[in-house]
């Protein structure tokens, strides 16, 4: 078992490499080969992450799992990875949104068509995500940070929609940027930290190597890095372009996996590592995330397309995440990984019908829409659903990460503002009635009312069977965490307590 | 002494003013005459410096040899054997102002450098210590390798020139 | 004799040298005009390895020799590439290449 | 059954997904599930009661079990049944044991020990969220009340909405509703309240919008759900701030501590304000009581159960389970006035007034019970806790009857239009008219129905606890209340029928309800008089912990209060039957008083509110300043850098192709616009020429080696 | 008089330069010997060379002493060793580049792959060459032929014009790095880079003329490494000069500049640090950004590689401008060797696919890239490899070296250098956004006249683009294969 243990993470990771490889020597024409083999390598992963979940001790809140080798010995990187209980769940979510973007890829391949390259993008997605979340070294997370650049410039670029180019370099450009501020950010921390890249060591050594000063400079460095990848307000105007010309995968796997690296490089590296800084930086911190919540909600009022309108909407749900973050608490950090997970289901969920309706109608103009209740009822059943977990819904996921950050932001480390943190609770608060707002205004329009486009009407039909396959899961999901949070609370709990354990209160 | 810094003052003056005809005469063959005035002033200074034998090499090789291939060059690129108005091009002015703040710089460079350094007084024994025969020594052992390269490159560069000149 | 007349000739023979690659068109004078720059160089070297000694005394004129010898390969190529540019152009004037810029 | 108190709003879960699953390919479309498990649980919640009322009594100042002296004994009991609670509440339960409270002076009749159950939510290492059920009077009186009148409702809808394309969500949302009701009446934690109380507010949204073809139900959805939810800022405002300063959710524990002035006043005053917020809302109080007349866009039955008996009453049901909260922080024991009463009584007087100008029968009835439900809120502010809820309880039967009423008129007459489309109906529709009678009589508060008897409390409770001014209030109201009910009777039932076609009296599944609600909206109210069941007996049955902690005040009951009462009703009857019946109605009086054409103006336009809400604060929102962020968003944000990519526009040749490709927006694009910019102008140094290039190589090595002299020395 | 003696020869140390030397003579006595018949086996011939020379290379890498001739003035080194199997394998790749291009072009082919070793043979000097006069005399080798090289479609007016800008360029750069060596060898008296670098370490201020000398020498060496301001001759000599001579130049040539560079920093000049860091400061500063705004611009892909390679000179040059004196140095050395190594290869990568894509349609604009994704989708995976990797993109190779340049930034921890880190940071982004243009173009865009026939490389340049797209790879993901030669490359110092 140990020897399975060890090798546990390192199957998780680069399992869908082997995948990649084969299909690398299967002719392009051959698709079936080649969604069998994406579909049981992503499958096969997801075994894996079981097998993880299943071994790991969830009442210890250190790392596990943990394999140490060498890897560039010359700059004393090496390849260290582990998981505790905040990297287990968004580890096991990255890889079960792969299975089920690629089940639904099954008959929604984006045109042009070429599923052999399209499939692989994925996979290679998927290495990228899962090596983010069990990286304990900083230059192999770095490495695995940026691994997601490419395949997802691709995805949006090449199968995108009209203005794809453009959203596609924009996307990577601006998070190319933020991450060359957060390597610098690494090396100081290096330097200045104790000659070592891993984190834990870090963690114990770092906070006390580094003047506050320049501990500022330093988390500035990775704030960037982290912030525009969450997106932050005002680092996001990357995110509603990419969203609203990526296709349906890209759509689903940025908004549920790739904006969740950011506010886990907060969670597992800018904050423990840097628990001074963090203190100083969080009012900020917590104050542009109460304006991303805000903005985002009123920019979403404004939208004419669902894809945009739902992409802002995450500007608004990470906010919560950030907000909760910057707190600085133990409840903090549980609700930011609840609401992690949670916004990726949900706002995965959304796009996923978005993605379908606009695979149906070619617009997805709220203006042209209307009355899909009619035409798809099923489908917008779903949305419904999905919308009312995105609003915050309690008894649904998106409930826990939004109310914990509400929570949490009342009393907030003891280094911080109290006045200050509960009027972002405030603000927060009213930011929930205008998530309500635009989401039923969007479903009002979308759903509600009669056909306005008796033409588009026709094309549409309701859900096909990859739909309810690649869907359900989801959904049951978002149920269940909604009512038993503590599946998760459970797993963060501890790793919660160690993100923060440097901080007073 | 007087003598020396006699001849240096002719031999310098020569050297100065066929340069300067050089870059600015407008017959190219005169051009290629002043050149050699210039290298042959250098050359004697190289003798007062107590280097014979690059003084030789230098009237050898330059004139005897470079000089005639830059008369070749003359006579095969057609160039009008008379005065030719056409030999600078429109930016004298800022090639002057280049060369003055070089000139400039160096100058002050210098002086502030070596100000009234003398040149030593060579005896017998330093002459011949720094005659040919030590000079083919440290070409043959310490510079054995750049004296190979060297080789080398005048083949390459032999080879090449004539790929590059012949009509094919 | 003091050190700084010959380099003070050197560095005018330099900048002459300079001044003519830069403001002649004809490409064979631009060349001729290369010679002086090496010739200053030339004079700096024997000059300057007079000050240290015997041994770098005689560097300096190894040192120059070499000069010398590749400047005259250069000088041979040089010729060459203008040589080839004339075949191609019916034209020594450096100012009409410009076929590539930006 | 108290203790599984639980399995309630399962039933009603369990028949959600039932008829989602299977409804559609039952014959009568899944409304039999819901029918028989609405009947299911109301048999348990009938159990509940009895056991409920079969229950010993603690003696308020019998020592407690344990070894606290004194007042600890109440601190216990008021924690209910600890020594059933589940693993990790015991930390709680030892904090909350501590309080003492010193018993008012006036001795409190023995209580019921309520049943509480607790089990771990989930945990984090410095609290652990609990869940778990409450049981006392409260909860098995709601329980009881919404059971019938659900179970009530779905029979009357088996017909009225038969032949309904969404039959089968129809009652799938009912109950799924039903369910979001159970949970709030018997969570034990302000959580799991707001779990039920969103839960409704999600069902009333689906059933408001249950005839999404039409745009208008849809806005009306879309309004109840966001006012509410715009309250529920407070709520969860109010929670969060409870939680931290008593270190807890559960309920019991938040009340005993308020009580015994361990709460930092400022803290649990905001809170209370707060929670406040949410109950304007979910009740309806002004200002944000606009939703509920639009929610009347519903199906009828719905609003009958939603509108008038059950979802509007969570707000009171908060308060009335918070009491110790909303006691301590607004003081309500000391009299005079405070926010709650003050909100209740405007309430109360402004809907009223506004139940004049209805030609909709439903919007009549709406405004009715917003000004009902002002009388709870007051009565809550007043310290009368007993009348409000024994009022929620009585008015939930009439208010539905009166509801099912117009729906089964409307069932009739195809309208809701009681000027265009009704009169004289009283002869087509016999029992209908009857029972709308009945349920008129008990809303008018005529002796000895239903209404009569808990309005007569609150009165009575506004006079005896120093709150003279709304016991005016209320007065006034009754005599509003009356009029308004006698205007609508005469318009629907008297006069000539002013409608196309025949209407027929409605089939047994629609009178049967109003039958059986009948017969509750004229016997209901004796249960709590002086005179049955050893007195006051309804009174004796709920109060709870909360209500021995606070020292409510109880008050014997007064002829005095209630003959004046009768007599105002009496009077506003008879005023009303001058006007109405007799058409004396001053003709033309909006004509020719400006006041009163003034007047009217601002009642018809509902005191332009909506338009203030509408018009102004959503549609600035969505236009203005949504608009505005989002132009902030693209323009400024976006466009920081673009201003300066525009400046360098003349510079580089290329720039224009650059923009038309659409590279306009964004503070990358404004930055690759000016990088692209000095690319082009950098370019030009590229000249082509072979010296220019020399004279930079020579000049730069110059100033190099020049600059670096500067530099080094 | 001392009597003339023998200099003592180690011929291992000197294995490669001899081994190189031996090709060389066979390439011309083939080429003279049967003519024509021989042709197509003279690149093979070369090719092969350029390995057998890597053979001794290896050997004393494994033996690992450091080899020390002629008094110092020609040293085999770990950083002489790591370099000149650099220039080996580079020439080697370059040797398979041109296989197919100088057959089918009509040009002198025995005389191309002669000058072509003779310009490694002087790389290979350059390595290890420690006093002035060796490195002279090694940069006038390599260069004369890459001279001539470059014009050596001699029909082709670009071609022209390519080579009479190299050569007027580097001759008057090499004009002033001689003048610059005179002053350094007339105020120390001496040759030896070693002791040069003894004299120089004057606590005192350095004189007007030691700024002035120093600054010189470089220059010769800045104009090889194409750094702004004297880059000016790179875009257009890459542009005209044939395909593989463009690879070679902005690889091998590049490199050779910088292994030059450092010797000389680091051996002569270490002690007047106050003179070069400054200037690299600026210049890598200038470089990177010049070289990527006008990359932005460009739309022939040759063009772009040669503003991109003046870019990633900048990038390189960065190390330098906050590096101190031996032995921390060695972090600096490590970075750009390191660098070097990487660089080559997928720079090599990109002009194969460009030449490949070139052969087909006849241009190297960026149009003609269009829809190769649908065409050859290998060639397009791994142009696209070769492009993020030199724009840092992880995992490809390029990121480790961007890196390394970022860690020699906040190792010196000054404001300057950090200072600096923020201008990498940048450029990288501007960066990015040229080499993700040509991918655009291959992924997003349609091909040109709507040709969808596949392109297909021919077996050398296939072999090329395989090696470095492995390679690329490879790097990325294990640095360290690399990493570990940039570490070693140390000088021999004393």
């Amino acid at each position: 078992m140990q020897t399975l243990d060890d090798w546990a993470l390192t199957a998780g990771v680069f399992l869908p490499v082997a995948g990649v490889i084969l299909m690398l020597f299967v002719p392009r024409e051959r698709e079936a080969v080649h969604k069998m083999v994406a579909l049981v390598t992503s499958l096969a992963t997801m075994a894996v992450g079981v097998f993880i979940a299943t071994r790991f001790d969830y009442d210890d809140g250190n790392l596990q799992f943990v394999v140490d080798r060498s890897w560039i010995p010359v700059i004393n990187s090496r390849y260290l990875v582990g998981i505790d209980g905040i990297s287990l769940p968004l580890l096991l979510l990255s890889m079960f949104i792969t299975v089920l973007v690629i089940v639904y890829s099954w008959d929604h391949f984006p045109s042009p068509v070429n599923p052999k390259a399209f499939l692989m993008l994925i996979l290679v997605l998927e290495v990228g995500m899962n090596g983010t979340f069990v990286a304990q070294d900083l230059i192999l997370f770095f490495v695995f940070f940026e691994l997601v650049l490419l395949p997802m410039y691709f995805m949006i670029g090449v199968w995108g929609g009209e203005n794809r180019q453009y959203a596609s370099i924009k996307f990577f450009l601006f998070t190319l940027f933020g991450s060359a501020l957060m390597i610098l950010g690494f090396l100081a921390l290096y330097f200045l930290g104790g000659e070592t890249f891993s984190i834990p060591r870090l963690i114990e050594s770092a906070s006390g190597a580094i003047s506050h000063d320049t501990q500022l400079w330093i988390f500035a460095g990775l704030f960037m890095g982290f912030a525009i990848k969450v997106p932050m307000f005002p680092f996001h105007t990357w995110l509603p372009d990419a969203h609203t010309e990526a296709p349906t995968q890209g759509s689903v796997i940025l908004a549920a996996i790739l904006l969740k690296l950011g506010t886990y490089g907060f969670v597992r590296i800018a904050i423990p590592v840097l628990p001074d800084a963090a203190v100083t930086f969080a009012p900020w911190i917590g104050l542009l995330a109460v304006i991303g919540i805000i903005y985002g909600a009123l920019c979403c009022l404004a939208q004419t397309d669902m894809k945009r309108l739902i992409a802002f909407s995450s500007v608004a749900h990470m906010g919560f995440v950030m907000l909760a973050i910057a707190t600085l608490t133990e409840l903090g950090i549980n609700a930011a990984v609840f609401g992690m997970v949670a916004h990726g289901l949900i706002t995965g969920m959304l796009f996923f019908v978005a993605g379908s309706i606009k695979d149906r109608l070619h617009t997805l103009q709220i203006s042209r829409l209307g009355g899909l209740l009619v035409t798809a009822p099923r489908m917008m059943w779903i949305f419904g659903f999905c919308s009312m977990a995105s609003l915050g819904l309690p008894g649904l996921a998106g409930f826990w990460g939004e109310f914990p950050a509400i929570l949490a932001a009342y009393s907030p480390a003891v280094e911080l503002s109290t006045p200050l943190f509960r009027g972002y609770m405030v603000v927060a608060a009213l930011g929930t009635v205008l998530a309500a707002g635009y989401l039923l205004w969007l479903y009002q329009r979308a759903a509600f009312g009669a056909p306005r486009d008796e033409e588009l009407a026709t094309h549409m039909t309701d859900m096909g069977r990859t739909e309810y396959l690649a869907w359900a899961p989801i959904l049951l999901l978002i149920l269940v965490l909604g009512v038993f949070p503590s599946l998760l609370f459970g797993v963060t709990n501890d790793a919660a307590r160690a993100v923060v354990a440097a901080i007073p209160g | 002494m007087v003598l020396q810094n006699a001849f240096f003052g002719m031999l310098a003056a020569l050297a100065v003013v066929s340069a300067l005809r050089v870059v600015t005469t407008r017959n190219v063959v005169h051009a290629a005459l002043y050149l050699v005035m210039v290298l042959a002033s250098v050359a004697a200074l190289f003798v007062l410096l107590a280097a014979e034998f690059v003084a030789a090499v230098q009237i050898l090789v330059y004139v005897g040899a470079i000089v005639v291939l830059f008369l070749f060059g003359v006579m095969l690129t057609r160039a009008q054997i008379g005065a030719d108005l056409d030999l600078d091009n429109g930016q004298r002015g800022l090639a002057a102002l280049v060369a003055l703040v070089l000139g400039g710089t160096l100058t002050w460079a210098l002086i502030d450098a070596f100000g009234d350094d003398k040149l030593p007084e060579l005896s017998d024994a330093d002459v011949a210590a720094r005659g040919v025969r030590p000079v083919g020594d440290a070409i043959f052992s310490t510079y054995l390798v750049p004296f190979e390269v060297v080789s080398i490159l005048l083949l390459a560069a032999l080879i090449g020139a004539i790929v590059l000149a012949r009509r094919d | 004799m003091l050190v700084n007349q010959f380099l003070l000739l050197g560095a005018a023979l330099f900048c002459i040298g300079v001044y003519g690659v830069l403001a002649r068109r004809n490409g064979v004078l631009v060349l001729m005009s290369i010679e002086l720059i090496l010739n200053s160089v030339n004079i700096n070297l024997i000059a300057l390895a007079g000050l240290h000694g015997n041994t770098a005394a005689v560097t300096g004129q190894v040192f120059a020799l070499f000069v010398i010898t590749v400047a005259a390969a250069e000088v041979g190529v040089g010729l060459a590439i203008v040589l080839l540019i004339y075949r191609n152009r019916r034209s020594v004037s450096l100012d009409d290449i410009d076929l590539m810029k930006g | 059954m108290l203790d599984h108190i639980w399995v309630i709003p399962l039933v009603t879960f369990v028949s959600f997904w039932l008829i989602i699953a299977v409804g559609k390919r039952l014959p009568r479309g899944g409304s039999e599930i819901g029918v028989a498990a609405l009947g299911l649980a109301l048999v348990l919640s009938t159990v509940a009661a009895v056991q409920w009322v079969d229950q010993e009594k603690v003696p308020s100042h019998e020592p407690a079990a344990t070894a606290d002296a004194g007042h600890g004994a109440e601190a216990e009991a008021g924690h209910g049944a600890e020594a059933e609670s589940e693993a990790g509440h015991g930390a709680e339960a030892e904090a909350g044991a501590e309080a003492g409270h010193g018993a008012e002076a006036e001795a409190h009749p023995a209580i019921r020990e309520s049943v509480e159950h607790n089990y771990q939510w989930w945990s984090s290492s410095s609290f652990t969220v609990m869940v778990g059920t409450h049981v006392d009077g409260v909860t098995v009186a709601l329980l009881f009340v919404v059971s019938l009148i659900s179970f009530l409702v779905h029979i009357f809808s088996t017909n009225y909405m038969e032949g309904d394309k969404r039959f089968t969500h129809y009652f799938a949302f009912l109950s799924l509703f039903t369910t979001g009701m159970y949970v709030l009446v018997v969570s034990s934690t302000t959580l799991q309240m707001l779990f039920g109380w969103e839960l409704m507010g999600l069902c009333s949204f689906a059933l408001i919008g249950h005839w999404w073809e039409e745009k208008a139900n849809t806005d009306a959805a879309l309004k109840a759900f966001l006012t509410t939810r715009t309250g529920d800022v407070g709520l969860l405002v109010g929670i969060t701030i409870l939680f931290w300063i008593a270190g807890t959710f559960n309920i019991a524990e938040i009340n005993e501590k308020a009580l015994a002035g361990d709460l930092p006043q400022t803290a649990l005053l905001v809170a209370a304000i707060a929670l406040f917020a949410a109950v304007i809302g979910k009740s309806a109080q002004f200002p944000l009581h606009t939703w509920l007349p639009d929610a009347m866009a519903g199906p009828t039955p719905v609003s009958a159960l939603i509108h008038a008996a059950t979802m509007v009453v969570a707000g009171v049901y908060l308060v009335i389970r918070l009491y110790g909260v909303f006691w301590e922080a607004f003081d309500i024991g000391a009299g005079g006035v405070n926010l709650i009463a003050a909100t209740g009584g405007f309430t109360i007087l402004m809907a009223a007034a506004l139940a004049f100008v209805q030609r909709d029968i439903k919007k009549v009835l709406a405004y009715s019970t917003i000004s009902q439900l002002g009388y709870m809120v007051m009565a809550l502010g007043v310290g009368a806790w007993t009348a409000a809820l024994f009022h929620l309880f009585t008015h939930a039967f009439f208010k539905a009857l009166l509801f099912l009423g117009s729906g089964s008129v409307s069932h009739a007459v195809h309208s809701f239009d009681m000027k265009k489309d009704m009169g004289g109906l009283r002869s087509h529709m016999p029992v209908t008219f009857w029972t709308f009678i009945i349920g008129s009589l008990a809303l008018a508060g005529f002796f000895p129905f239903a209404g009569f008897w808990s309005k007569d409390e609150i009165l009575l409770g506004a006079g005896s606890n120093g709150y003279e001014f709304f016991l005016v209030v209320g007065l006034v109201g009754a005599f509003m209340t009356t009029m308004y009910m006698t205007r609508c009777v005469y318009l629907t039932f008297f006069g000539e029928y002013r409608g196309h076609g025949h209407p027929h009296e409605s089939p047994a599944p629609i009178t049967v309800p109003l039958v059986v609600l009948s017969v509750f909206s004229v016997l209901v109210g004796l249960i709590n008089s002086p005179w049955l069941f050893g007195g006051e007996w309804f009174g004796h049955t709920v109060e709870n912990e909360v209500f021995e902690l606070a020292g409510v005040p109880v008050h014997e009951f007064s002829p005095a209060y209630a003959l004046v009462s009768t007599a105002v009703v009496v009077v506003a009857f008879a005023i009303g039957y001058v006007l109405w019946f007799r058409q004396k109605l001053p003709s033309g009086v909006t004509e020719r008083s400006s006041i009163a054409r003034a007047g009217y103006a601002l009642l018809a336009n509902k005191y332009y509110l909506d338009v203030l809400y509408t018009d102004i604060i959503v549609g600035n929102l969505k236009r203005g300043v949504a608009a505005g962020a989002y132009w902030f968003n693209r323009v400024v944000l976006d466009g920081i850098v673009n201003g300066v990519g525009t400046t360098a526009r003349v510079v580089g040749d290329g720039v224009y192709r650059f923009v038309d490709r659409g590279l306009i927006d964004g503070a990358v694009n404004g930055s690759g616009i000016t990088a692209d910019a000095s690319g082009g102008a950098l370019r030009r140094l590229q000249t082509g020429r072979v010296q220019q290039y020399g004279i930079m190589l020579f000049l730069s090595a110059a100033l190099l080696a020049l600059g670096l002299v500067i530099f080094t020395s | 008089m001392t009597a003339f003696s023998t200099p003592h020869l180690d011929y291992l140390a000197i294995a490669p330069e001899l081994g190189l030397t031996a090709a060389l003579v066979a390439v011309l006595l083939v080429d003279l010997i049967w003519e024509d018949r021989a042709r197509r086996w003279i690149p093979t011939l070369t090719g092969f060379g350029m390995l057998a020379a890597l053979v001794p290379v290896l050997v004393m890498a494994r033996d690992g002493a450091d080899r020390v001739l002629f008094g110092g003035a020609f040293v085999v080194d770990d950083f002489a060793l790591v370099n000149k199997a650099l220039f080996l394998l580079a020439a080697y790749v370059v040797v398979l580049l041109s296989t197919d291009y100088v057959a089918d072009a009509d040009v002198y082919e025995g005389e191309y792959y002669l000058m072509l070793l003779s310009s490694v043979l002087g790389m290979l000097v350059m390595a290890s060459a420690r006093d002035l006069i060796s490195i002279f005399v090694a940069l006038e080798l390599l260069s004369i032929p890459a001279y001539l090289l470059a014009g050596w479609r001699k029909r082709d007016l670009r071609g022209n014009e390519a080579s009479l800008k190299y050569y007027l360029l580097g001759v008057f750069s090499a004009g002033v790095m001689l003048y610059g060596m005179s002053l350094v060898f007339g105020l120390v008296g001496s040759t030896k880079l070693v002791e040069i670098g003894e004299a120089l370490r004057d606590p005192a201020g350095p004189s007007p003329l030691i700024v002035i000398g120093v600054t010189f020498t470089l220059v010769g060496f800045l104009f090889k490494i194409s750094a702004v301001p004297f880059h000016s001759w790179a875009p257009d000599t890459y542009e005209g000069a044939p395909t593989p001579i463009t690879a070679f130049l902005s690889v091998a040539s590049k490199a050779a500049g910088f292994v030059a560079i450092l010797t000389l920093v680091f051996v002569a000049f270490p002690g007047r640090s106050e003179v070069w860091t400054p200037m690299f400061w600026l210049l890598a500063v200038l470089t990177m950004t010049v070289g990527n705004l006008i990359a932005l611009r460009q739309t022939n892909v040759v063009r772009l590689l040669a503003y991109s390679s003046v870019a990633q000179a900048g990038f390189m040059l960065v190390p330098l401008a906050v590096a101190r004196d031996l032995p921390q140095a060695q972090d600096a050395i490590q970075a750009v060797v390191t660098y070097l190594l990487v660089y080559a290869v997928m720079n090599l990568g990109a002009f194969a696919v460009v030449m490949v894509v070139a052969a087909k349609t006849g241009s190297a604009e960026r149009s003609s890239f269009g829809g190769l994704f649908e065409r050859s989708p290998g060639l397009t995976v791994a142009m696209t490899a070769f492009l993020f990797s030199l724009a840092g993109i992880p995992p490809l190779g390029g990121w480790y070296v961007k890196f390394l340049v970022f860690r020699s930034l906040i190792d010196a921890g000054t404001v300057a250098a950090v200072v600096l880190g923020v201008i990498v940071a940048v450029n990288s982004v501007i960066a990015l956004y040229y080499y993700a243009s040509v991918a655009r173009e291959m992924w997003m865009r349609p091909a040109p006249d709507g040709d969808l026939s596949p392109v297909r490389a021919t077996p050398s340049l296939a072999a090329a683009v395989i090696l470095c797209a492995g390679v690329t790879l490879l790097v990325g993901v294990l640095p360290n294969l690399l990493g570990h030669l940039g570490e070693v490359a140390t000088f021999a110092l004393g």
